[in-house]
């Protein structure tokens, strides 16, 4: 089967993950489409690994995947204690700060 | 190498200013004296200056040249012809009598005492502002400043320069208001923070303006230095093509139109002169705004000759404009010090028309009428300060009768306005007609519609007499004393200046006339010959 | 590590190679001397978690400042030596398999951030600015980040006298991710290191101890954008991957001026053009342009920096943006110069935004770090037009803004520290009015950083407007020029504006006090208007050393 | 001799120094020092005349360089002094009938606080005025021109704390500005046109030159004249300036500084002989003048104002002779230095009667006094007598000629000039009996003034009556001494030239039709007051009467057009200053805030429009990206 496929579904993937970014307001789901958008870059560097008949690419994943998992760490580290001082993960309700 | 008089004339005032503003806060009367020593002694290196230029000599002299910023092309060139040198000695001239006048000025007055005593949260700690040792600190600054542009002979050094004196200027603005205003103390307080901001956004704009022109200078020459630049215009290395030198010259002059101040760039003047204190305003008037005309005649025309030409007929114009204007909105004015501020832009008006006649009668004009009106200025509005200050108002209106309690007071005011509205014997006189003549042999039409102003000085100096100092005494001008030893002090060697240069100006003329034949010689402008050659 | 190193070692174990068996064995080379600055970072950061673990409470603050101080002035040290080595000019080259570049914009800007981190660690250590607690000194971070503000668990940490003095562990790892991201030689390192430096900043922005609420918001919305922003990133650079088959900046150089053709059949046919490259370009762009704070992708900035505690402000504006612009110049100069015509346009477009928007929407802000944020936008915009110029001059005029720039924005933000009233800082403009009065000199040093911010002659703040517009007059963008010269018009306004009201304005009855500070912040802020005054006076020495270190090794 | 010249104003100089920078102290002695420094120079202008006599009629001129004044790259101003024939005459008279003023003022200002300060202005104006006559250059003349401008202001103004007289001296200064803008257009065009201002190579080169630009230059002149010397159309300040001192008004407003227009037409002879067009433009403004003033004079009860409207009158004449090239110059001279006596004997006179009735003016109110001052009855008969042109005393010979010179200008024009001339001494004639009826014949109409102190009428001191005396003789007999056998023409000759006109009628029925039509003024004028007694209240009077009134509502003209016009201009450009000029600036800064106000609203606080705009601005990178490599 074709591998460019698997681009096109990276591509599908990183979209949706892109739109919950935007529409989504619970902070958490946000967050997870961010991962989501970040595994779409796996699978786009996966494709492309194998494409090239290199490696980079896989490994590159590994990396990603690490730097996701500390990510996590740290946004469900902040999230966590912005819900417990406002008892809501609404990205929306954070809006002390504008104009 | 010789010892480095323009560099020290420049750096004096600077170490005066540090040193004044570091005198403890107790110790006001410390700062004014010393304030005073500092400008006195750069007013004796002036004088040598003076003494060793030599008039027949080099077109820049007692020159300096240092390496400063490779990478930008600038260096710390420095060199005086007759103009700038003309320019420094009045600068250096005056500063001890704005000083002298502001003496008590910048004294913390007994309102702010009070308000400081209801200070909020840290009432147990006094304000540690220091306003008088800021103020004398401030005018030292602009003074070295301002000599060092005079003596600039590299573009990028003069820019900063022109650049740099606007923030002592605008402190000096807004911070030391004329006590004597209309209205609550913070409606003053606002107008004069509006008056400073207009003064420094409107020079700041014009600034970054020439900015944008002094990197495309840059661009096309490579170089900042006015020597080099010219070398290379000689040698043809250097060539601009039209539009660019034209851009360049529209960079530059807008700046100076807007230091100088030429209509319709002239409004923030009379904000900034009637809200400051008149020593202040004789700073901006009679020195800052100098900067403007000179960098004129020294960069426009230098840099760019062509463009210069080409320009000439439009600038003639707003030059015409700002005469006939400043001085019908002098008429216009109810309050002394506006006045004196649009009178200011007459004469402005009157300068730049010297300069862009291009011909060597205007140009000697111009640059003397710089001197002049600096003088003259200066006499006139420091009397109005002394006058203001006694009576506690800037409006014409509140005045009248005043010749009759203080003739003195009343004698030097005539004076200061007859040497404005340039009556022949008195110092501007000289200048002004050069200019006409000037510009008169190279426009006619220009020179009648620029008479006229003469008529338009003689009304609002009149009126402005008749309305303050004749009449019946007004109540509340009664028992209003004379002037003080301090303030004759102050007034009286301007006067026997105007008169000695209105007499005699060939001292002046001497240093400057060579200037103005390399200037003409930059353009490439030859007199217009009389037609008939009749024996001299 | 990278990306061909670790490759290196799969082959091997996976022996599909026709390598020499003489080679097998060959290990990757690391030139640990070179990378010393970033392994001196890193190796402090990590003792200092062990000294949050084992060190007791009392000594810790004491510990973790002598660490993070030594660490940064030793890595200093060693990027000098590296410099005075000649790594900078003669031996600059790639180091660690192609991973990290030694050279002069590198050592430059290593040089620059650890120094500007150093000047602003002393305001994070900074401990006499609060009323002490219950007979316990307080800096600006909460006793004990995790506890609900306001909550007991909080009132007793406070009680306890705890501190947060993780603090400093987390910026040593920020500083160590950005001194690698402007050295980062290959895509993946670049994200990692962007990803090193980011997260411990996204938990900095939470541990503020007073307006900790505003704090946690700025630390989630900097959070989400980032992650949303590195994603970009991430995808863009996995289509050059795919575009040049490595992520090599050197190889992707190649493949794009064409000297080597990596474009596999199966993608030629498929894709076709260069879509690959360029969409994959644009996005790594996009993410670096977020970090840079250019408009649009600002939105972040002001929230961030009025939300988060003033130090960690200061740090991140100065730091942040030094690192991110390195890695963009690296970026747009070694890999994409062969794409110059294309991203020109573009990046034209942006600055001009950037200088105007900055400048137009500070006019009207109200709080101070808000102010202060629009004005680095702003300057973002002015810098971009020196990275515009693509000449060597470019580059070294935008080094020197960038380090001229940093030293007065943390010198800046140092001075906001001191302005306090009952509520902490007391940020808002109404505030700050008749400062000048109170107490003259914060107000004449802050004078002092806003003029330089307005690039007024004599300070740093101008030599730097003047290189970089010079720069791009020189390089063609004399258009550039002469917006960015307008839009300093307008910025000059509200700079004066807030010169007004400390120096022309009566202080209000309940204005605030200005809190004398303690050797530490004084530190800063005197670098801060030494370097300012410096760089404006006799700016020569440094943009020589500018224009030496203005050449990237391919 | 030539170092003479310097002196003559060195000494008035030194005495206004003097005068005004000495202070309280000179109180006491300062009228004695103005007094004598004005002597010696009244008495080193007659050494220097009796030397000038000696000499043969060419080399008479003396010439005296003190130093380069502006030295400029081809503009050369010297401050250089030239002593000739006219010259002197002028430094008599002025030298002369100043010394005598100075005297009668230390009687007239004997109760002044501020007479040491009077008499540094009057000495100010002195060295100006003698700086005018002897300059060797119009730019150096030009000084003196504004100098007896300014000395004619602080002295209009000497009384400053009447509003009046401030109006007064600063409207004398205003039009005279407007005078002096002529003079200085014709200085530039001279230095355009000859490339110096200096006397003798400007007067030397007019034949080089083209018409055109010589009449262009003479009708500056002439603008410079018509200010200085209160012609039409710039007389209006003449009548108010008599709001100063009556001494300056003999001196200042009669005898000398109003004649300066004369002296500068006659003295620029050479640049209207060859500009006819100019010449014509000059007698038509004497002419003029002549009947405005006559009429003025006419219709004033104000003495002192009667008298101006005469001045002008007898300006008018001068200019008229002046206008008239060659045939004139001589006769406009004489009857200028004749007019000086007289009239500055009639001021005096007016200034003695004033003096003796409390500083009344309204001869309506004054009558009979010619027992009460006999020597002021006497010597002001004899300047009367002078002035209308009594045969034998000076205002006969003087005038006479210059009616016969204005029929010889031969033609239409001669005759009209002539006419004029002969109408213009039947009003003199006229009013100055009217003058004389109403304040010496005639029963007594003086009444309390406002504080109800009855006037009681006395003879003025010594120190006022001699100067009069001496002016007296100066009236009567200077005519005379001059006519007989031609000598002032002969004095004049070497200067200004001469020639004889053909006159269509004889001198002899001339100066017959002369004396017809001064009998037949005196009658009316005897008919009108002195049959029938004077009302105290002026009647309503003829619409002309009431014009003349209003100085023939010269005023009223000015008022509309000029002060009006100007307030609503000055106005309207305030006006526009602030809202135009300042508005354009504060408009673009305000837009800039509402700008500013409308972009802040996108940073909305909320994290997903911050995502937004992130997701926005990528997309439209890569789509700007993509397109630029598509086209």
């Amino acid at each position: 089967m074709n591998p460019v496929n698997y681009l096109y579904l990276a591509a599908l993937l990183f979209t949706i993950g892109a739109a919950g970014v935007l529409i989504r307001r619970n902070a958490i789901v946000v967050f997870m489409c961010v991962e989501l958008m970040l595994n779409a870059c796996n699978l786009a560097f996966v494709t492309f690994s194998r494409m090239h008949g290199n490696l980079d690419g896989q490994i590159i994943a590994f990396f990603t995947m690490v730097v996701a998992a500390a990510e996590v760490v740290v946004g469900l580290a902040i999230i966590v204690s912005v819900f417990r001082s406002r008892h809501s993960a609404s990205v929306d309700d954070a809006s002390l700060m504008k104009l | 190498m010789s010892f480095p008089l323009l560099t020290a004339t420049a750096a004096l005032p600077a170490i005066g200013a540090i040193a004044t503003a570091a005198v403890p806060a107790a110790r006001r009367t410390t700062a004014k004296w010393l304030a005073l020593l500092f400008s006195l002694a750069t007013l004796v290196l002036a004088g040598i200056a003076l003494a060793r230029f030599e008039p027949g000599g080099a077109r820049y002299q007692l020159t300096e040249s240092h390496a400063w910023i490779k990478d930008f092309g600038v260096r710390y060139e420095l060199g005086v012809d007759g103009i700038g040198l003309a320019l420094m000695a009045l600068t250096a001239l005056l500063i001890p009598f704005v000083i002298l006048a502001g003496w008590h000025d910048a004294d913390p007055s007994p309102s702010s005492q009070l308000r400081s005593s209801r200070g909020g949260p840290n009432e147990t700690k006094p304000y540690r502002w220091r306003p008088t040792q800021g103020f004398f600190a401030l005018i030292l600054m602009v003074e070295a400043m301002v000599i060092l542009s005079f003596e600039a002979t590299d573009v990028f050094l003069f820019y900063i320069l022109f650049e740099a004196m606007l923030i002592p200027m605008y402190f000096l603005i807004g911070g030391f208001g004329d006590r004597a205003h209309t209205g609550s103390d913070e409606n003053a307080a606002a107008q004069r923070s509006y008056a400073a901001v207009k003064f420094l956004l409107y020079n700041l704009v014009g600034g970054l303006i020439m900015l944008a022109a002094v990197i495309g200078l840059y661009v096309v020459a490579g170089t900042f230095s006015l020597s080099e630049i010219a070398e290379a215009r000689a040698s043809g290395s250097l060539s601009m093509a039209t539009s660019t030198e034209r851009w360049l010259f529209l960079g530059f002059f807008f700046a100076f139109a807007v230091k100088a101040p030429l209509w319709p760039l002239h409004t923030w003047l009379p904000n900034a002169m009637g809200e400051a204190t008149s020593p202040v305003a004789v700073l901006i008037t009679a020195v800052v705004d100098k900067v403007g005309t000179f960098a004129m005649l020294r960069f426009c025309l230098q840099l760019f000759p062509e463009a210069s030409k080409w320009a000439t007929p439009v600038i003639v114009v707003l030059a015409l404009i700002s005469i006939v204007y400043g001085a019908l909105l002098a008429v216009g004015q109810r309050d002394i010090k506006r006045l004196i501020a649009y009178a200011s832009i007459s004469h402005f008006g009157f300068i730049v028309l010297g300069i862009f006649a291009m011909t060597s009668q205007g140009q000697s004009g111009a640059t003397l009428y710089m001197v002049n009106h600096g003088i003259s200025t200066a006499a006139l509005m420091l009397v109005a300060g002394f006058l203001i200050t006694r009576r506690g108002s800037r409006l014409i209106a509140d005045y009248g009768g005043v010749q009759k309690v203080a003739p003195v007071l009343a004698g030097t005011f005539l004076i200061g306005g007859l040497a404005t509205l340039s009556l022949p014997g008195l110092a501007p006189f000289v200048s002004e007609f050069l200019v006409l003549v000037g510009t008169f042999s190279a426009y006619p039409a220009a020179g009648i519609v620029a008479t006229t102003g003469i008529v338009l000085a003689a009304l609002y100096v009149l009126v402005l007499y008749q309305r303050t100092m004749t009449g019946p005494v007004k109540a509340e001008v009664q028992g209003m004393a004379d002037l003080k030893v301090r303030e004759l002090v102050v007034v009286l060697p301007l006067i026997a200046l105007l008169l000695f240069l209105g007499v005699y100006p060939k001292p002046l003329t001497e240093i400057v006339n060579p200037a103005v034949q390399h200037t003409m010689s930059d353009v490439q402008k030859k007199d217009p010959q009389p037609e008939v050659e009749a024996a001299k | 590590m990278s990306a061909t190193a670790v490759h290196s070692l799969w082959t091997m174990a996976g022996g599909v190679t026709s390598a020499a068996p003489a080679e097998k064995f060959k290990a990757p080379v690391i030139e640990y001397a070179q990378l010393t600055p970033v392994l001196i970072v890193i190796g402090v950061a990590v003792v200092g978690v062990l000294v949050e673990a084992f060190v007791p409470r009392r000594a810790r603050y004491y510990t973790q400042v002598f660490l993070t101080v030594v660490a940064l002035a030793a890595a200093f040290a060693a990027v000098i030596g590296l410099a005075a080595g000649g790594y900078g000019t003669t031996k600059a080259h790639i180091a660690a398999m192609g991973a990290i570049a030694i050279d002069g914009p590198t050592l430059f800007l290593q040089g620059t951030i650890l120094l500007t981190s150093l000047v602003a660690v002393f305001t994070f250590a900074e401990r006499r600015l609060d009323p002490a607690a219950h007979g316990n000194h307080v800096d600006s971070f909460a006793a004990q980040a995790a506890s609900v503000p306001g909550s007991d668990s909080e009132k007793a940490a406070v009680r306890a006298g705890f501190t947060t003095t993780e603090v400093f562990p987390l910026v040593l790892f920020s500083v160590a991710g950005m001194l690698v991201f402007p050295a980062a030689n290959d895509l993946l390192t670049l994200f990692v290191a962007l990803e090193v430096f980011s997260l411990p900043l996204y938990l900095l922005c939470a541990v503020a101890r007073r307006k900790r609420l505003m704090s946690q918001e700025a630390a989630v919305k900097y959070f989400l954008l980032g992650a949303f922003s590195s994603a970009f990133l991430l995808f863009g650079i996995a289509l050059l991957y795919g575009y040049a088959g490595s992520v090599s900046y050197a190889t992707i150089a190649n493949v794009v001026d064409g000297s080597v053709t990596r474009i596999d059949p199966a993608l030629a046919d498929t894709m076709g053009n260069d879509a690959l490259l360029l969409i994959g370009g644009a996005m790594i762009l996009t993410g670096l342009l977020f970090k840079v704070g250019a408009v649009p992708f600002h939105m972040w900035t002001p929230d961030v920096y009025q939300g988060a505690p003033t130090p960690v402000t200061g740090f991140m504006a100065a730091a942040t943006k030094v690192a991110a612009f390195g890695a963009l110049l690296r970026l747009l100069y070694v890999v994409l110069p062969g794409l110059a015509w294309d991203w020109r346009p573009v990046m034209w477009a942006v600055a001009i935004v950037t200088m105007l928007g900055g400048a137009i929407v500070a006019i009207t802000q109200t709080d101070i770090k808000r102010l202060l944020a629009y004005s680095s936008i702003a300057h973002a915009g002015f810098i971009l037009a020196g990275v515009i110029a693509t000449t060597p001059d470019g580059i070294s005029s935008v080094l020197f803004y960038l380090g001229a720039y940093s030293f007065v924005t943390v010198g800046a933000f140092a001075v906001v520290t001191l302005v306090r009233d009952a509520g902490g800082e007391a940020t808002h403009l109404s505030k700050w009015a008749g400062l000048g009065r109170r107490s003259p000199l914060v107000a004449a040093v802050f004078a002092v950083f806003l003029l330089a911010f307005a690039g007024i002659p004599l300070t740093s703040g101008f030599s730097g407007k003047f290189a970089v517009f010079k720069a791009a007059a020189d390089g063609g963008a004399g258009g550039l020029v002469v917006v960015g010269v307008i839009s300093s018009a307008i910025a000059a306004f509200f700079y004066i504006r807030v010169i007004v009201l400390m120096f022309f304005s009566e202080p209000k009855a309940d204005g605030p006090t200005v809190a004398v500070p303690s050797p530490l912040t004084m530190t800063t802020i005197g670098v801060g208007v030494a370097v300012t005054l410096v760089l404006g006076l006799a700016p020569q020495y440094f943009l020589d050393l500018a224009s030496q270190a203005g050449v990237f090794v391919r | 001799m030539e170092n003479l010249i310097a002196l003559l104003v060195a000494a008035p100089l030194l005495g206004a120094a003097v005068l005004l920078c000495g202070g309280r102290r000179l109180d006491r002695a300062g009228h004695w020092v103005g007094t004598l420094l004005a002597a010696a120079s009244f008495v080193i202008g007659v050494v220097l005349f009796l030397d000038m006599l000696g000499k043969g009629a060419e080399d008479r001129a003396l010439h005296q360089k003190l130093f380069s004044w502006i030295p400029v790259e081809g503009f050369q101003a010297d401050v250089a002094f030239q002593l000739d024939q006219l010259s002197m005459t002028f430094v008599l008279l002025i030298t002369g009938v100043g010394t005598l003023i100075h005297i009668y003022s230390i009687g007239y200002m004997a109760h002044d606080e501020r007479r040491r300060r009077f008499f540094g202005y009057l000495n100010l104006f002195l060295a100006a005025m003698l700086i005018l006559v002897i300059a060797d250059n119009y730019l150096l003349l030009y000084v003196g021109w504004e100098g007896v401008g300014l000395a004619s202001y602080l002295l209009i103004g000497f009384w400053q704390h009447k509003p009046s007289a401030a109006t007064a001296a600063k409207k004398a200064f205003l039009v005279n500005r407007v005078g002096d803008m002529g003079l200085s257009i014709a200085i530039m065009l001279m230095f355009t046109t000859f490339g110096t201002f200096a006397f003798g190579p400007v007067l030397g080169a007019t034949g080089q030159t083209s018409e055109g630009k010589l009449t262009a230059i003479g009708l500056m002149l002439l603008l410079a004249a018509c200010g200085k010397s209160a012609q039409v159309p710039l007389q209006s300040w003449l009548g108010d300036a008599m709001e100063g001192p009556t001494p300056v008004s003999a001196l200042i407003h009669a005898a000398t500084m109003v004649t300066a227009g004369v002296y500068l037409i006659v003295r620029s002879g050479a640049i209207f002989n060859a500009a006819p067009d100019a010449q014509l433009a000059v007698v038509v403004v004497g002419a003029v003048t002549l009947l405005f003033g006559a009429i003025v004079g006419c219709a004033k009860d104000d003495i002192k104002k009667a008298l101006a409207g005469s001045t002008m009158s007898q300006i008018g004449y001068m200019i008229l002779a002046a206008g008239l090239g060659p045939i004139g110059y001589v006769f406009a001279i004489m009857h200028l230095v004749t007019h000086g006596f007289f009239k500055a004997g009639l001021f005096l006179g007016a200034g003695s009667v004033m003096h003796g009735m409390n500083d009344e003016v309204d001869m309506r109110k004054f009558g009979g006094l010619r027992t009460y001052m006999p020597v002021t009855f006497i010597t002001f008969g004899l300047g009367y007598l002078a002035i209308i042109g009594f045969p034998g005393l000076s205002g006969f010979f003087s005038k006479d000629k210059i009616i016969e010179a204005a029929f010889a200008k031969g033609g239409a024009e001669g005759w009209i000039l002539g006419s004029v001339a002969l109408l213009g001494a039947a009003i003199t004639a006229f009013y100055m009996t009217r003058v004389m009826l109403l304040t010496f014949f005639g029963e007594k109409r003086w009444q309390p003034d406002a504080q109800g102190n009855e006037p009681h009428p006395h003879e003025s001191p010594k120190s006022m009556t001699i100067p009069m005396i001496i002016l007296a003789f100066g009236s009567v007999f200077a005519g005379g001494l001059f006519s007989i056998g031609d000598r002032f023409l002969n004095w004049l000759e070497p200067v200004t030239g001469h020639s004889h006109g053909h006159a269509p009628v004889s001198a002899a029925t001339v100066t017959a039709a002369t004396m017809v039509v001064l009998v037949i003024g005196v009658a009316i004028a005897w008919a009108m007051y002195g049959r029938k007694p004077v009302p105290v209240v002026a009647p309503r009077g003829s619409l002309l009467t009431r014009a003349a009134r209003r100085d023939l509502l010269q005023d009223d003209f000015n008022h509309v057009v000029l002060v009006r016009g100007g307030e609503h201009l000055t106005r309207s450009l305030v006006y526009v200053d602030h809202t135009l000029v300042d508005g354009v600036v504060n408009g673009t800064a305000a837009s800039m805030g509402g700008l500013s106000g409308r972009l802040r609203k996108l940073q909305n606080g909320y994290a997903r429009s911050y995502a937004v705009s992130m997701f926005g601005g990528t997309a439209v990178v890569i789509a700007a990206t993509l397109l630029m490599r598509a086209v």
